[in-house]
């Protein structure tokens, strides 16, 4: 860290003036910040409403998953996954159910294949509407975040009747998933979809074409795709950068696999274009590429695209045979070798590594978080930014501390 | 008991107010609570000035003086408030100095302002006059602005003939046209030359201090 | 009512339970009417949120809920940090407080129910709104907060900022009345809806869009409530406030946001005139007897008291529907867009003053039933001597020194702008109209 | 104090309080060693010479009524009101710049003008 | 690319810097010596063919077996490896590399072992960096700013290490 007063905030080209010299003040913003998402603590370094210096100090959630990974049986970490990123905790299951699936290679049905693909974009669907809402409230608008946290608790209420939980589902585990579908819940999650759609189009109208949305978020936070990957960000704020990867159509076969056959296109803005399968609203003249409102755009975007997925997946649910998984004993032993697999989880590429030494507990878990490295970019996008823009920025990121600190 | 006369209940009210944070100002060294002490006093001078029945004066006492000045000048507080010139203390010699000449000045003043009889209020035969006079609300914003303006209406009270009026207005009553359009070219001129002052240079040129 | 008591007690006794009994029901209008807007803003806020709100506190609707609720921050710890300035961070909620309540002594609640009737009642209320900024000031810097001192500065920029494009709004309707004096502004719109300033001409109309933005502003509203930001200030300047003190914050500011829905109430709606004259129709006038007035004002000020909650409603809509502006998209705001068009307008409007008198509608001015309507004659020059002898006597005669009482009102507003009311002088050969406001009243 | 409250006051009662004003505006002025409080005894010694021209310009305070400065004392008030506003704006330029480049608002160290 | 003529290539380019590979493994990797990892990070990152611009994660696992009397019959030394992996965004391909350290510099015992920074090469190492200098204890060298990041500034030892044993206490909370 810069000890000496200023020094990243002299040589900043972006700002050649000021007004008043006042001397520089360190603000501690958060861990009980209300617009941190979580217990984040950035430390702001500012001269008036310039923040010149934004240095984020993660840890306040640290539970070491890793080290009990490396105690547990690989079935028996999935809750901890849970906790992970806790928004998205079957993406989270999924991750690591996959990657333990690599390192036993094991097949699992068909049925149990879109299962989980219904499963994780509905989930995906869940926290995109959080990420949604808690954007607009970090830009000082109520509203939408209730709207979103009630469209929310309708697909909570379709993963309680799944697997009984609500938030740590623990419900896609290795070799499949825990149960099946249970009766009519197929007709539910249709009716639900169908309730969800036209609803997406009221958030349009509430942030993202607002005029003062698009003054708040647009042409703010601006990354390039060469820092974005630079920086090792994944997910929409990689692809709100213009980065064209998706793993779910780029990534190994161990996890594309789960996708054949689907139509989708990947999110990303093409020659001023996103891909059109709905009616969107217009991007914003103000709007550059890389900017806060294209990484919440992406996020819109996804969930519509989510919706559509999850409708191809439940007709082939329908049509799928075999069962919802395959029985892997608690104490089966691993396989020796190591596995690493990523999965495009909402939040970014979410990545599991295995280091097995031929016995039923892993020798090493490692759990590679995507917030985690988007976060890490915060200190590049807040320089010079307003006091304002920090909740903005941070806030466009999606962050969940649950995953960040492990 | 006698009846309470209004006017001077607030009047004492008004005035003990305003004078006890002036002399609260010379008397703190904090220079947040100097200002606030400020605030305090202005803003009962200016319930003087609405007792004394000039209103607009009074309500632009309110608005200009404490509502634009006085923020202006937090604002240079809070600007420059940097722990050590929060409290600067002020030195023996000077206090010497300011007291002498203070005490001075207010006797001087005392003195004056008691020595003239007629000054000491209306006579016993003017009171209910006087009453009458306050009771009735005051109407100073047309005629400022309208000597603003350069039409002195109080000027007029001698006579309703057409030919006097006419006379004092071609007699050269310019009102205050004049001193308002030089005040309005000062108020510009101040406006830039503040805004130039208080810009700096370029950022390197100070910081490499 | 001074004169009612002054039967059984000394005359100055009687003015100062007089003067008591009036501070006492204005202290009731910033009290409850807070303590109503938060029921209001819960229950709104609610309802656009897809929510109930309050529902049991009290039985229907939760009504009782403001009261809990006031309870909750009575019993409340007052936390003081270490660090603040006690006298100051104490203080501070007062001064706001006070500076929101004193602008009720000049806003009248009906025709002529003003609790002291001022001639500048305009800028007074501008002035002392203008005040409240202290106490957001002062608490921010004496909470020892970095938090609290962001919002204090950021509440001063805005509010200072702001103070000239309000300033400019406002002047457009007193440019209209040619006087700014609340009641006599409120009595030239009297009759029917046509003749409320808004519908004066194209230029009010605009203007006062720019009047609400710019009021919204200066109370700290979203989405100009940078000094409270939650998002990004934690609290803004209250951050450090709890129980009591803090709730007086809260009073303050729904104060302001009556005082500001209430002065464009009357400065282009009309005031306590409905939009038909109702009072007039059924014969609730003061020819009728003094019970008679006394209804009629009465529905007057209902009429004021709905239009100013109804601003104040659409003040809570907005909160709930709009992100919140930056500090610098704030300021542009005012300078760029509030400011020019607010001067524009006032230009637009003089213009269309002088050119068009008697308004461009036959309405405009036209008695209507048994409506004293606004002539809309030039002023001469014999109109500018100050009130006759006769005027001062008639106002001073019945009347104490508080003209707010009924009876005494019109001739003591024939006083407060005496140089339209002496208009039966013949007029003089030199016409000043120019100078002068086209428009007097004649009653 | 009764016997006082029931009595009308005059203009020499304003200029009483005028008068402790402008004096606590000299020592405020003479004292004072930042740069602000000095600005803050000039306000209070305008605003002294104010009371003083409004307790002038209302003739219902004084026994000779015609004497009255009338509206001229009501329109000086307004224009020193003014021009405190300008000056206040000037000089807190001043004192910001003065900051600027030393880093105090001491009165006591602005000596740079000495020859 | 197959990967043996990719492995073949980087041993071209650096003769001694690869000491092996495994292209059978589930994710096939590459092993460097320390000294070689920084100029092959480069070499991956900036070789117009390759581009792998991204780097995913870094890991360290610890090769150590604390039963003593599983230790006699473990097929290592006590070594730590630590595992980058690389992505490639225009191919989308992915790479392990793999680097072995000793235990302990110098084999004292509390002396972190040293290893070049690719904080120059990814921005993102530069957490991922400090991640593992605090939860597995490596010495980054050339690391702009090597400090604890989840664990507390003053917390004692590196948990991730298998011979790690949790504090007693920690400021009075009881750890055990």
């Amino acid at each position: 860290m810069a000890t000496q007063t200023g020094t990243a905030f002299a040589d900043d080209p972006r700002i050649i003036e000021y007004d008043v010299r006042t001397d520089e003040m360190l603000i501690n913003m958060g861990p009980q910040h209300p617009s941190t998402h979580g217990v984040l603590r950035l430390v702001l370094r500012t001269d008036g409403e310039i923040v010149s210096e934004a240095v984020p100090h993660i840890g306040y959630l640290h539970r070491c998953a890793e080290k009990i990974g490396e105690n547990l049986a690989p079935r028996q970490f999935v809750p901890y996954t849970d906790r992970m990123d806790y928004l998205a905790g079957m993406n989270m299951n999924l991750g690591w159910a996959l990657a333990v699936e690599k390192l036993m290679n094991l097949e699992i049905p068909e049925k149990a294949k879109h299962l989980r693909v219904i499963i994780a974009e509905m989930n995906r669907i869940a926290s995109h509407l959080v990420g949604m809402g808690t954007y607009g409230l970090d830009l000082g608008s109520f509203s939408p975040f209730l709207y979103a946290f009630r469209e929310r608790e309708k697909i909570l209420d379709l993963f309680e009747e799944a697997c009984g939980a609500r938030l740590t589902y623990s419900y896609l585990t290795v070799g499949g998933a825990t149960h099946d579908l249970p009766a009519t819940w197929l007709e539910k999650c249709e009716a639900f979809l169908d309730q969800l759609l036209p609803v997406i189009t009221e958030y349009h109208t509430l942030l993202t074409t607002n005029a003062i949305f698009v003054r708040r978020a647009a042409n703010i936070g601006v990354m390039s795709a060469a820092t974005a990957i630079d920086f090792g960000c994944t997910g929409p704020v990689l692809r709100g950068s213009g980065v064209d990867q998706d793993l779910r159509r780029d990534g190994e076969q161990w996890y594309t696999e789960m996708y054949d056959g689907y139509a989708f296109e990947v999110i990303v803005e093409k020659d001023g274009h996103y891909p059109k399968d709905h009616e969107y609203p217009a991007i914003p003249k103000t709007a550059v590429l890389g900017d806060c409102w294209h990484r919440f755009y992406v996020r819109m975007l996804e969930v519509i695209q989510s919706i559509d997925l999850v409708r191809q997946a439940i007709d082939r649910y329908r049509t799928a045979t075999g069962s919802h998984c395959v029985p892997v004993k608690l104490n089966q032993k691993l396989p020796k070798g190591e596995a690493y697999l990523e999965t495009e989880c909402p939040k970014g590429q979410m990545g599991f590594f295995i280091v097995s030494r031929g016995e039923a507990i892993p020798w090493r878990v490692r759990a590679r978080s995507s917030c985690f490295s988007n976060l890490s970019v915060t200190h590049e996008l807040c320089r010079g930014c307003l006091l304002a823009d920090v909740p903005a920025i941070v806030g466009s990121l999606d962050i969940v501390m649950g995953e960040i600190d492990r | 008991m006698d009846a309470i006369n209004w006017h001077t209940f607030f009047f004492l009210l008004f005035s003990l107010v305003a004078c006890a944070f002036a002399i609260a100002v010379v008397l703190s060294s904090n220079i947040v609570r100097m200002a606030f002490y400020l605030i305090l006093s202005l803003a009962a001078t200016s319930g003087l000035f609405f007792l004394a029945g000039a209103d607009f004066v009074g309500a632009m006492q309110l608005m200009i003086y404490v509502g634009g000045t006085l923020v202006l000048l937090i604002f240079g507080v809070m600007l420059t408030n940097q722990g050590p010139y929060t409290m600067l203390k002020s030195r023996g010699d000077s206090w010497l100095l300011g007291v002498v000449a203070g005490v001075g000045l207010l006797a001087l003043l005392t003195y004056t302002a008691l020595g003239v009889r007629d000054w000491m209020g209306p006579t016993e035969e003017q009171l209910a006059e006087t009453q009458l006079a306050f009771a009735q609300p005051s109407a100073t914003a047309t005629p400022i602005g309208n000597a603003l303006l350069g039409i002195r209406v109080d000027k007029l009270n001698g006579g309703n003939e057409p030919d006097a009026q006419q006379q004092v207005l071609q007699g050269g009553m310019s009102g205050y046209l004049l001193p308002f359009e030089i005040v309005s070219v000062h108020l510009l001129v101040v406006l830039i030359g503040a805004a130039h002052l208080a810009r700096t240079k370029k950022r390197s040129d100070t910081r490499s201090t | 009512m001074a004169e009612f008591f002054s039967t059984y007690l000394p005359s100055w006794l009687a003015q100062l339970v007089t003067g008591l009994i009036q501070c006492v029901i204005l202290l009731h209008v910033p009290l409850v009417g807070a303590m109503f807007f938060v029921w209001v803003e819960r229950k709104a806020a609610a309802r656009i949120q897809d929510r109930l709100g309050p529902t049991r506190v009290g039985g229907m609707f939760g009504w009782l809920q403001l009261l809990a609720d006031g309870l909750k921050l009575l019993t409340k710890e007052d936390l003081r940090p270490q660090e603040a300035d006690a006298m100051l961070f104490r203080l501070a909620p007062y001064v706001g407080f006070c500076a929101s309540f004193t602008v009720f002594l000049a806003l009248p609640f009906s025709d002529g129910w003003v609790v002291q009737w001022l001639d500048v009642g305009v800028f007074f209320i501008l002035a002392v709104l203008g005040l409240e900024v202290f106490g957001v000031i002062l608490a921010g810097w004496a909470s020892a907060s970095k938090w609290s001192l962001f919002g204090a500065m950021r509440e001063a920029a805005q509010v200072v900022s702001y103070e000239v494009p309000l300033g400019m709004c406002v002047v457009v309707p007193v440019m209209i009345a040619g006087t700014m004096d609340l009641v006599a502004i409120g009595r030239m719109q009297e009759g029917l809806f046509t003749n409320w300033f808004i519908f004066h001409d194209p230029f009010t109309f605009v203007i006062f869009f720019v009047y609400f933005t710019c009021g919204i502003a200066s109370v700290n509203r979203a989405p100009f409530d940078l000094a409270e930001a939650e998002s990004e200030l934690v609290a803004g300047f209250h951050t450090e406030y709890s129980g009591f003190r803090w709730l007086i914050f809260y009073m303050a500011e729904y104060g302001s946001m009556f005082i500001v829905s209430g002065l464009a109430a009357i400065l282009f709606f009309g005031g306590w005139n409905g939009p038909i004259p109702l009072a007039d129709l059924l014969g609730l006038t003061d020819a009728n007897g003094e019970l008679a007035g006394y209804l009629g004002r009465f529905l007057g000020m209902l009429n004021f008291v709905f239009k100013s909650v109804l601003g104040v409603t659409v003040m809570i809509w907005v909160r709930w529907t709009v992100p919140r502006l930056r500090i610098d998209q704030v300021m542009t705001m005012c300078l760029k867009y509030c400011t020019p068009i607010a001067a524009v307008m006032f230009l637009g409007a003089t213009l269309w003053t002088y050119t068009f008198p008697g308004g461009v509608t036959g309405l405009r001015g036209t008695p209507y039933g048994t409506v004293r309507g606004v002539s809309a004659q030039r002023v001469e020059l014999s109109d500018l001597t100050p009130a006759t002898e006769d005027a001062e006597g008639a106002a001073g005669e019945g009347s104490d020194n508080k003209p707010a009482e009924e009876h005494a009102g019109d001739v003591a507003a024939a006083a407060a702008d005496g140089e339209a009311a002496a208009a039966s002088t013949p007029s003089g050969p030199l016409s000043i109209a120019t100078f002068a406001s086209s428009r007097a009243r004649s009653r | 104090m009764m016997q006082f409250l029931a009595q009308p006051v005059g203009a020499a009662h304003y200029l009483l309080v005028g008068a402790v004003l402008f004096v606590c505006g000299v020592i405020c002025m003479t004292t004072k060693r930042n740069a602000l409080g000095v600005l803050m005894g000039i306000e209070l010694v305008l605003n002294g010479a104010n009371v003083n021209f409004i307790a002038f310009s209302q003739p219902a305070l004084r026994a000779d009524r015609g004497l009255a400065l009338g509206l001229d004392g009501q329109v000086v008030a307004i224009f020193v009101i003014v021009l405190a506003a300008a000056e206040a704006a000037v000089a807190l330029a001043i004192v910001l710049n003065f900051y600027n480049n030393h880093g105090t608002v001491d009165v006591d160290e602005a000596d740079e003008l000495k020859g | 690319m197959s990967g043996q003529a990719f492995v073949d290539q980087l041993k071209k380019a650096f003769a001694d810097g690869v000491v092996g590979a495994n292209l059978e493994a589930l994710d096939p990797w590459v092993e460097v010596t320390p000294e070689a990892l920084i100029d092959v990070c480069r070499y991956l990152k900036n070789d117009a063919k390759l581009r792998f611009d991204m780097l995913n994660c870094i890991t360290v696992v610890d090769y150590l077996e604390t039963d003593p009397k599983k230790a006699a019959k473990a097929e290592f030394e006590p070594h730590l490896e630590v595992v980058y992996h690389l992505w490639s965004v225009p191919n989308k391909v992915s790479l392990v590399l793999k680097v072995k350290l000793p235990r302990w510099q110098n084999d004292e015992e509390g002396q972190l072992p040293e290893l070049a920074s690719v904080a120059g090469v990814w921005r993102t190492a530069d957490w991922h960096e400090r991640e593992v200098y605090d939860l597995s204890g490596v010495n980054f060298v050339g690391h702009p700013n090597l400090r604890r990041i989840l664990c507390p500034e003053d917390w004692v030892g590196h948990p991730l290490r298998k011979d790690y044993e949790m504090p007693l206490e920690y400021h009075g909370i009881r750890g055990r």
